[in-house]
């Protein structure tokens, strides 16, 4: 179990930090004490039943959630709280979100740029290329100067993944990037992140998708109630869970 | 025929002294509307307050009241104004609340969603608003937004009412002299149609200019 | 809520600029309050006799009696308003054309036109073709057609608004349809739209000042009277303005703890 | 931030200035006072009460209406002082016209029994043609054109239009000197009787005698015609403006009824004659538009019979 880990100082080569992250809204407490590392190249696929505090514990990372109390690191120091220094540390964790969010009155290759340019990181000229090299990557070139509603589900969360690449991020926080898609989509979007994953980049994954938590993760955390109670290998989590709360888990997901 | 082409000359100078007190009274809304949302939206407690103040003060009075005082009451403590200049400025305050709630709800109604994708994409507060936030807010903007220009042009008649012979008082005179109310009500509801389809079509179009799905 | 969902919740540097803009403002309302207050002193407008209207009974019962006529001017232009506008709104929503095109006709154009030109029509034009009726009647008739057109399209909206499978089920259950529209989609409609028929009751409220032009004896009437009377503009229509604010303010808050009702249960 | 300290330091000094300069001007003295005290003391009940009842009346169509009915309907104003106000310490319309149209019902009625119908310039002829009201008692200027429509009574009061300016106005000496310059006037009698005497002025149409006045007041026009009453009782106390000298425009008052009715015509006449007689007349000015304006002394009219 986790206990007892709140003396332990930033780990050498974690890329992001949570330690003793508490978050509650209103009176509903929806994270307790969660301590988690996540170390560079590694992908991470949180696990958890509905409500269990998997979604706010990415939010909060990227500062989307301010947190009660505890601490956040990125690369051994707090993450800034606010202002221009809060969006440079944005601009190095992308994310991506179960509703895509892309933004519906720019086509695929804008919202790809757009950050880049606006961060002043890319030439217009040059992040248009990258963007097209990136949709490239996604299978969408010939969407390319579509606009987000001329776009299926599984593309727009495929633009989505493109423009959080765009930054060249450090880490990408996927939160249940195939849940509002239909199945038939789900497939696409798993491909993607799969070979980011085998490429290197650093990932931490809220889904539930069991098959690429077997195939792709490095650790599996599993929570409960705004806890984090189990971390292991997706080996050893997958055919020898040690909390009941996980094999309940998991019997229900896998029988599904 | 006689009685129209007598009618005319009048109503239209009263139509074209509508136009010249709604359009300035809708600009001056859209300042002052947008000014007061952005205030209340602005997490300055006292500005917030000062925003709601003003839109629940001057929405929950009546316009002819508000007329009244800025004609007959600013003179009493010696701000005298154009009898014009008066009316635009009342008018302007009225539509002011109605573009406030206008502008409000349309940011309120802006994606969530979309407004953190990209603030966690590393967009600076500044960039959030000016290339996110406000092109979707604003599309969604024009349709009430019209609905405000058009209110103002119909609550522009009230200047009558303080000494402003604008087209609905123009009606009035015509009638007073003349008598004949299916004519001068005629023409001043063909003019005020004229406006409102005008002011329709032209947000319809620009709707549809900047729809996003093409 | 929402808003501090856009953006991002204040860190402590944010907060701080937040309390110094709050400082900054204030300091420049609380001016802004006293060059006024100057202004008004140096005009002795602060005289106490010119704001009688504010303490003195017999002016504050004859602008009470003014609130008094308001009120029922509503109350009937409400239900005569509520009665054209369900009327129309069927008409708009009847599959018969003899009923839907005059309604829509009639919607659009009575929402196209000013309300003072209605009540000029009403006050002017229809005596001189022989309608006549007193005052109180001509702004009601006013207030009908033009409020009945905006009410129609709350109630279009409100019809339109109850799911399909409201009246499917109905009719699944054996209801002919006519039973179905008056048991099952009426009802709903009603209590949906009521929170903006709360709003709507407002700008009837505001409407009724017109009385001022028709001569009915309502709030804003009564304000001129003593205006005329003491000639003092501004402690009037103040008196009359904090008046209205107070009704209308109330009648809204009502209709939004109405529509908080709604969504919650 | 920048901005917001300048932004402070301008208003905090402006505000600083005026403070200093409130200090030295002090309260202006001139804008003390209201005219609710003269309005105030205006009421014809005493009058009514002692007004004559009409023996032995005739029957004629309306008139036997308006027995059955028990009241008069009778259309005026409501907020001309003197004339017709409606007072609102009391609630009751109070006036010279107001006073004529409670004699006037409890003639025919023996009770001073009105429903006061309000009507604007615009209304008035329709209201009588299509009986709406009974009569109109409301500084109604008899006019040919309108006795085409309607029947007069009268006249029972004539008045000339009166020109108030701004005080130190030296340019408007007679009423040529109108002639296109702005002049605040009330859509009605004020109005006609101005373009009767100089047709290209600029009339600027305001609903209210107090309107006029305060647009005067404020310069919004040059002048301010209205009948000498009026211009009197709102123009003479005021330290800003001034009544000039110049008159014009006869308007003869009237009471309005019904065409067709001669009968009632009749009666109304007699209702005139007897109260001018029995000094009634005189006693109802003296207690109405008497005290607001002290200029004028009319004298009570004596009309022809078969007029």
């Amino acid at each position: 179990m986790m206990t007892n880990m709140s003396e332990r100082s930033p780990s050498q080569g974690a890329v992001i930090e949570l330690k003793d992250v508490e978050k509650s809204f209103g009176a509903t407490k929806v994270l307790t004490g969660v301590n988690l590392s996540i170390a560079k190249g590694e992908t991470v696929v949180i696990l958890g039943p509905s409500g269990s505090g998997k979604s706010t514990l990415l939010r909060t990372t990227n500062r989307l959630e301010p947190i009660d109390s505890g601490e956040i690191w990125y690369h051994g120091k707090p993450i800034p709280r606010e202002g221009r220094e809060l969006a440079a540390y944005r601009a190095e964790v992308g994310m991506v979100f179960q509703q895509f969010n892309l933004y519906p009155h720019k086509t695929a290759v804008q919202n790809i740029t757009l950050a880049p340019v606006k961060r002043g990181k890319q030439k217009p000229e040059e992040a248009r290329a990258r963007a097209l090299r990136l949709l490239a990557d996604v299978n969408l070139s010939e969407h390319a100067n579509k606009r987000p509603g001329a776009l299926s589900g599984g593309q727009q969360q495929r633009v989505a993944i493109a423009r959080a690449m765009a930054m060249d991020p450090e880490v990408i926080l996927f939160d249940e990037p195939t849940s509002a898609l239909d199945p038939e989509m789900i497939q696409e979007v798993v491909h993607v992140m799969k070979r980011l994953s085998a490429d290197g980049m650093t990932m931490a994954v809220v889904t539930h998708e069991i098959g690429f938590a077997r195939e792709s993760a490095d650790r599996i955390v599993f929570m409960d109630e705004g806890r984090i109670i189990e971390e292991s290998d997706p080996e050893s989590f997958f055919t020898n869970p040690r909390t009941e709360r996980a094999q309940e888990f998991l019997g229900k997901i896998l029988n599904h | 025929m006689d009685d129209l082409l007598k009618a005319l000359p009048g109503l239209l100078e009263g139509l074209g002294v509508t136009l010249y007190l709604s359009i300035p009274a809708f600009l001056l809304a859209m300042v002052l509307g947008s000014m007061m949302a952005i205030f209340r939206v602005s997490r300055v407690r006292s500005l917030e307050v000062l925003g709601t103040l003003y839109v629940e003060g001057v929405r929950n009075s009546p316009l002819l009241l508000i007329l009244l005082l800025l004609v007959f009451g600013l003179p009493d403590v010696g701000i005298l104004l154009p009898l014009e200049l008066a009316v635009i400025i009342g008018l302007g305050l009225y539509s002011g609340t109605f573009v406030c709630e206008a502008v409000r709800s349309g940011i309120n109604g802006v994606d969530v969603g979309m407004v953190e994708a990209a603030r966690a994409s590393g967009l600076t507060t500044r960039h959030v608003i000016s290339e996110v936030l406000l092109p979707v807010a604003l599309r969604t903007m024009i349709p009430p937004l019209a609905t405000v220009f058009i209110t103002t042009v119909l609550s522009s008649a009230l200047a009558a009412a303080v000494g402003v012979t604008e087209l609905t008082g123009a009606t009035r005179v015509y009638n007073l002299v003349a008598a004949q109310p299916f004519v001068a009500f005629g023409i001043a509801a063909a003019g005020y149609l004229l406006i409102n389809l005008l002011i329709g079509w032209a947000s319809a179009k620009s709707e549809r200019l900047l729809r996003f799905n093409q | 809520m929402s808003t501090s969902r856009i953006f991002d919740i204040a860190g402590p540097r944010q907060q701080r600029r937040v309390r110094i803009a709050t400082t900054v403002s204030l300091v420049a309302l609380v001016l802004v309050g006293l060059v006024v207050a100057e202004k008004l002193y140096y005009e002795a407008q602060f005289v106490s006799e010119k704001w009688l209207v504010f303490y003195d009974l017999d002016f504050i019962r004859f602008l009470l009696a003014g609130l008094w006529v308001t009120l029922q001017v509503c109350a009937v232009s409400l239900v005569t308003s509520a009665l054209f506008g369900i009327l129309l709104a069927l008409g708009r929503l009847s599959s018969v054309a003899v009923f839907r095109i005059p309604a829509i006709g009639v919607i659009e154009f009575f929402r196209a036109m000013p309300f003072l030109l209605i009540v000029f029509a009403v006050m002017f034009g229809l005596p001189s073709v022989g309608v006549s009726m007193p005052a109180y009647w001509q702004l009601v008739v006013a207030i009908t057609v033009n409020a009945g057109a905006m009410f129609a399209e709350v109630f279009r909206a409100g019809i339109l608004a109850i799911p399909r499978g409201q009246r499917e089920a109905g009719l699944a259950t054996g209801l002919p349809s006519r039973h179905v529209f008056t048991s099952v989609v009426f009802p709903q409609a009603v209590r949906n739209t009521t929170p903006a028929l709360m709003s709507q009751a407002v700008r009837v409220i505001k409407e009724s000042s017109l009385g001022y032009i028709v001569g009915v004896a309502e709030l804003l009437n009564n304000a001129r009277v003593v205006s005329e009377f003491t000639g003092n503009f501004i402690q009037a229509y103040l008196a009359a303005g904090v008046l209205f604010v107070v009704i209308n303010t109330t009648v809204s808050y009502l209709g939004a703890r109405w529509a908080d009702r709604l969504e919650s249960s | 931030m920048n901005y917001s300290r300048r932004k402070f330091f301008v208003t905090s000094s402006t505000a600083a200035a005026a403070f200093v300069l409130a200090g030295c001007r002090g309260i202006n003295p001139e804008r003390l006072g209201g005219q609710a005290d003269g309005f105030a003391n205006v009421d014809q009940s005493g009058v009514v009460a002692q007004g004559p009842i009409g023996k032995n009346l005739p029957s004629s169509p309306i008139l036997d209406e308006v027995r059955g009915r028990g009241f008069l309907r009778c259309s005026g104003t409501d907020t001309l002082p003197g004339f017709s106000q409606t007072n609102p310490v009391t609630g009751k319309l109070a006036g010279f016209d107001a006073g004529m149209a409670e004699l006037f019902a409890k003639y025919l009625l023996g009770k001073p029994a009105v429903n006061f119908v309000k009507s604007g310039a615009d209304t008035r002829e329709a209201f009588l043609q299509n009986r709406t009201v009974d009569a109109t008692i409301s500084t109604y200027t008899i006019t040919e054109n309108r006795e085409r429509i309607v029947n007069f009574a009268g006249p029972y009061l004539t008045v000339t239009s009166g020109v108030a300016v701004q005080l130190g106005e030296t340019g408007i000496a007679s009423s040529a000197d109108l002639a296109g310059r702005e002049v605040a006037v009330q859509p009605g009698a004020a109005e006609e009787a101005l373009l009767r005497e100089v047709p290209n002025a600029v009339p600027v149409r305001f609903e209210e005698s107090s309107q006029c006045f305060a647009a005067l007041q404020q310069q919004r026009v040059e002048a301010w015609v209205a009948n000498t009453a009026i211009i009197t009782s709102r123009a003479g106390t005021d330290s800003r403006t001034t009544v000039t000298d110049i008159r014009f425009g006869e308007s003869p008052f009237g009471i309005g009824l019904p065409k067709g009715d001669d009968t009632y015509k009749t009666v109304a006449t007699e209702f005139i004659n007897t109260i001018a007689e029995d000094g009634t007349w005189q006693k109802l000015w003296d207690e109405t538009a008497g005290l607001v304006d002290r200029t004028t002394n009319p004298e009570p009219p004596a009309i022809p019979m078969g007029r």
